[in-house]
């Protein structure tokens, strides 16, 4: 029983966190928006394939190396584009062709949000020509008609919405199980999370540098305690993000509760924090050049993904033991 | 990261559950007086005497030396069978009197103390709040004064709990007149039993009596109980600080986990105004949820915890963290049982066995209050975990 | 329209305040319960008739009146049995005997709070021959065979609980209509917003005095700040409670409404408030002997009154006119 | 306590509405840019023309000198017709240069403004705050040096609103060199259009760019501009505190008013993944109950404080209690939208009247920081009116 980072872990960990703060620090929003276009950076790197077998391909990592990950994105509002591409070499796996270009980055993938018989909402860039779509009990892959597409102004800047007939849509490949929902439930944790703890960095070094009547704003109670309170919601969030991820990568029998639990606390975190950071900002934090509403708005998107609270309730309310699957 | 336990932990794990099912009490424990410390130290003695005691002590103290993911296996067992909470009135003597005499002690002290402790025989109280110093011991006032032999101790502490029941008392004085803050501090062993001592009970609005007000009068105690050196008591109460390594809200934590989940059971039972039931109700359901959620966080905590402490870390912000979180999520818990429950909620006769969930909302203003205040907690994680700069 | 009390207002107001804090201190109530054997002494004042018309032996005065003096009386966590004596008034108006009674505090009333076929539960010493219940349709004053009733422990040790079999019920009278109900709902709400305003004076005067590492801890944000979210809901409430009291007084449309509001800002600020104040003090604040639990706890009693949440959300959540009442 | 209304106020109301049932202009206001102060120029010129200009101004400026009971009316029955929101571009001139002009400024100061400002010609912004002076304008560090007949200003202002539409500015620059806190200030009339002053906008996270930064470089104006006493500026800016009295925040509160009200039909036809309507929902309605009931409290507030604070009053921790309420309470009403509504509300453009609920969300956080944080108003209150200890 260890609860913590291995060293390979903490390698995967620093890499992934070296790569984006260097390559996509969160402040190039301000200046660009061209995250779609740049997404095949993230192919050279391998870091797609994380969780694909090597014999297809891939790294042969799985779902802790691939929250590790994402939890580094979160902190940067890195490009949501990852996610889809990510997630969908699941779904291609015996699609060799299909698999190499989507590891390559030469196909990019959207994220389908919601969906009715006339059409569906989704997430992506005029790149993807194919689109996932998730759900608790089966994963679609589609190729998707980008062109047939109208997009629409999304609060988050950094991604692009569209809305899509449901002729521009053709399966392509499916899955069945609740197996990519759970993973995908980890990563939006991680996402989440990311968010909750970039929000808590950007207001600790402020609160040490900004002054106020005379003294550095960290001082006052009024900013102190909001910030510990930050501190702590990043702090159990991150354990039972990590408890969760190595529970699904074990296989244990609780791994759904886990998983549900991981995000709840993590959605809970990003909410609080990236509101707080805001506040306790003052006059500076609603400003657009200012980092601090980036991070509002992509937990914004992030909080609304892949079912809704109600679910994850019902996960959450069945009396479990008491050592979970610890005995 | 690995959540499989060795081999070696699941044969601890087995052989602990199987002893606990065999010698737990059948009785509960009484809620108060004298039969409840009894009781403490007949259960003590019973681990005792089968080789369970001091499972976090050295085992060249007699204690069994278990790793931090043992003990957590061993609280866990005991949560799952019902055993007796370890938080009860061998809990200072235990997990914090012990250490700190196995850290700073002299070769008599330990002698004496240790196997008393370890057996049930010495149940311990702590002095160290003062009625003017409660989350600020620094500024405490009770006095120390050397008079040949002995020190010559005056003044009043407070927050004694189960101080009517101890036998000795670990006393953080000030032996240095005029010092001030940390220094000219003296931590000694007290005789509860000495002359001038006089133990006041402070009852509390949950109509328990399980602290006290402690009052010296010209209290006499051998130079030879200071533990550490005269006017080093500051240096000897944060010896043991290093001395859990994670595990300090492990009982806590197990007890908010089985009533959480009795809490779940409830919400499936009862009925509301509207007739539904309360766990369908999407207002309960979504707090109760959350709570549960944290309840899994703050497992996952202690368990993060034991991995990345090393030993004689200063686990200080890190427990600071657990306490909010455990007490914080206990609060939301009790105030959620009382909005669920009509009536019979307010039925209260001061008994916490026949009235558990309004004795557990009144606790929790204990909770946040006692052991340091959340607004103290919060100050120890902005200075030490997140170094923002002092007010103070 | 005046929204603030006139010089007779508050008059009446001053006279309950003297009489109460003089007679029935917070205080006492760590010495003695004997409140059920002292409700005459309301009578000799004449405050169980404030709004009994004079003809009846009252004061001929309305629901403002009886607001401001149970919130007078919600300060010092005053006797229940008054609130039960001074509805039940109302109910049995047309009774000239038992009115005289009921006027004089020779006969109790205890209040019924849930009941069922096979008995109900009610509120009030071994006094009270009388029981009173409220519903939101009609009001109903029973004959009550209190011998026949067992006391069950209250957490409020200043009243006492009981349960009663159906056959120690007998109706003596009753009204229809939601008047008397309303008229409940505002005296509910006086009370746990004088609730509220005591523990808002408890905690501002112990901070000025309180100190701790060197300062008053009134001087700390961790205090000053949640001091003045109390203030904040003290003031609030009161508004509401006048303007709520103003309009069943003048029997406007938006009575109903205006009254729901009063009694959820009065309830939450109770709650909040009394929470708050044993929190502020520390250790203090959960010993006995201290009276900040006496509040809580009687906060507890009251906001389990006259019905649940549920009602008054579906009251307050009708579309009104922007103005109410006031064009 | 009486809520009747006067024979003479029924009559106000009835003039009022039918006035503005006839004149409200049947154009939505633009989102920004020279249109919308045109725009707003144009309905206080609409106003002024009618005789309706200055409602809360003494008769001999040429206001109408209303009772503050008169002044609710007139702007419930604005929000009753959907009139154009009081708080634009003649803001500042009407609420606060105006009323600061009348209580100080010179006869000739009068009589060239306040014509200008009720009849929508001139426009005001404000120039207070500085980049390291928000919620301490005490600390504020722009000079202005006598120089002749001039005061030359140097320095930098910011969160300056409408700053690129006004015609002039209220400018409070230190004159006396190396004064200290509220001394040697002075309040002066600052013509945008002199050369030296640049005006560089503030895009927000709206995505809008109604607020700016302004510069000053060697700007020269007349001493004549300077109102009350140089080195006096902030009782010039302090004397029109007790100016409004309890009115304050109407504006905001009928807003708030309406906005409720739409957020609960919304959530009458607003269906959730479950199927059924957020307004059947208990959490939703919750919610959404407390919020009507605050909403209400508000105004309820604004009435007990209009009957309550006498002429002259310094509704200071009052003004503060409505802000926390108002702002509280939008941004909990926000979040409940933001929490209802599903993808659709991540549609934002930057254009509030298209986007209106995403725009008020992101409002929240402008509204609990701007005119002082909430953070702030707390402290007023602790310091103003419970009359706690100060920290600082």
């Amino acid at each position: 029983m260890y609860l913590a980072l291995d060293s390979h872990e903490q390698e995967i960990a620093n890499a992934a966190a070296a790569f984006l703060r260097a390559e996509f620090p969160l402040a190039r929003l301000h200046a660009r928006r061209d995250d779609d276009a740049r997404l095949a950076e993230f192919s050279t790197l391998g870091w797609f394939g994380l969780a694909v077998a090597e014999e297809r391909g891939g790294s042969g990592l799985g779902v802790i190396e691939q929250m590790l990950f994402f939890l580094e994105l979160g902190r940067v509002a890195g490009p949501f584009g990852v996610l889809p591409q990510a997630l969908a070499l699941q779904v291609a796996a015996d699609e060799p062709e299909l698999l190499r270009a989507l590891l390559a980055g030469e196909e990019n993938v959207a994220l389908l949000v919601e969906r009715d018989g006339s059409g569906a909402r989704g997430l992506g860039g005029d790149n993807c020509r194919y689109a996932l779509e998730l759900t608790a009990g089966e994963s679609t892959l589609f190729r998707l008609a980008r062109e047939q597409c109208d997009d629409v102004p999304c609060l988050d800047r950094s991604v692009v919405m569209f809305k899509t007939p449901a002729s521009a849509l053709q399966t392509v490949a499916r899955v069945t199980g609740d197996g990519l929902w759970l993973r995908a439930q980890v990563c939006v944790s991680a996402m989440l999370l990311g968010a909750a703890a970039s929000a808590l960095d950007m207001i600790t070094g402020y609160a040490k540098e900004r002054e106020t009547f005379g003294r550095p704003i960290g001082a006052y109670q009024a900013v102190r305690h909001p910030c510990a309170d930050m501190a702590v919601r990043v702090e159990s969030a991150r354990c039972q993000l990590y408890y969760a991820a190595a529970a699904l990568a074990a296989g244990h029998d609780d791994a759904a509760l886990q998983v549900a639990a991981a995000r709840l606390v993590a959605q809970h975190a990003a909410r609080a924090n990236t509101d707080a950071n805001i506040q306790l900002h003052g006059g500076i934090g609603v400003t657009d050049e200012f980092s601090a509403h980036l991070l509002l708005k992509r937990a914004n998107l992030l909080w609304r993904l892949f079912g809704s609270g109600r679910d994850r309730a019902r996960t959450l309310l069945q009396v479990d033991d008491l050592d979970g699957a610890g005995s | 990261m690995d959540l499989h336990y060795s081999e070696q932990e699941l044969q601890f794990r087995a052989r602990a559950r199987q002893w606990l099912q065999d010698n737990i009490p059948r009785q509960p424990r009484p809620v108060g007086g004298e039969a409840m410390a009894q009781f403490d130290r007949d259960w003590q003695r019973r681990l005792f005497e089968h080789g369970w005691a001091g499972i976090n002590w050295p085992e060249e103290y007699g204690g069994l030396g278990l790793s931090a993911i043992q003990q957590v296996i061993w609280y866990e067992e005991c949560a799952r069978a019902g055993a007796p909470h370890f938080i009860n009135t061998t809990y200072v003597a235990l997990m914090h009197a012990g250490p700190t005499i196995i850290a700073c002690g002299t070769p008599q002290q330990k002698q004496f103390h240790l196997p008393r402790i370890l057996s049930g025989e010495s149940l311990w109280c702590q002095g160290f709040s003062e009625p003017n110093a409660g989350s600020d011991l620094a500024s405490l006032k009770t006095t120390g004064a050397v008079d040949g032999d002995d020190l010559v101790i005056n003044g009043t502490k407070t927050w004694t709990t189960d101080g009517q029941h101890a036998d000795f008392q670990e006393l953080l004085v000030r032996t240095t007149p005029g010092s001030e803050r940390h220094r000219g501090l003296t931590w000694v062993i007290c005789d509860m039993r000495a002359p001038g001592i006089t133990v006041q009970p402070i009852r509390t609005m949950l109509g328990d009596e399980h602290v006290n007000t402690t009052f010296y009068d010209d209290v006499r105690i051998p130079l030879a109980n200071v533990v550490g050196e005269i006017g080093g008591g500051w240096r000897t109460a944060m010896s043991t600080l290093g001395f859990e390594r994670g595990t300090g809200f492990i009982g806590e934590q197990l007890a908010l986990y089985e009533r959480v989940n009795q809490a779940i059971k409830l919400a499936g039972r009862t009925r509301l105004e509207g007739g539904g039931l309360a766990i369908d109700d999407s207002d309960f359901a979504a707090r109760l949820a959350l709570i549960k959620a944290d309840t899994l966080a703050i497992r996952a905590m202690t368990l993060a915890q034991i991995s990345e402490l090393r030993e004689g870390d200063n686990p200080g912000p890190k427990g600071s963290m657990m306490k909010l979180m455990v007490t914080g999520t206990a609060k939301a818990l009790s105030h959620l049982v009382a909005d669920m429950l009509g009536w019979e909620f307010l039925e209260y006769n001061d008994n916490r066995n026949e009235h558990p969930l309004t004795y557990d909302y009144l606790w929790s203003w204990v909770y946040t209050i006692a052991g340091g205040t959340s607004e103290i907690q919060r100050e120890i994680i902005a200075d030490q975990m997140l170094e923002l700069p002092r007010a103070r």
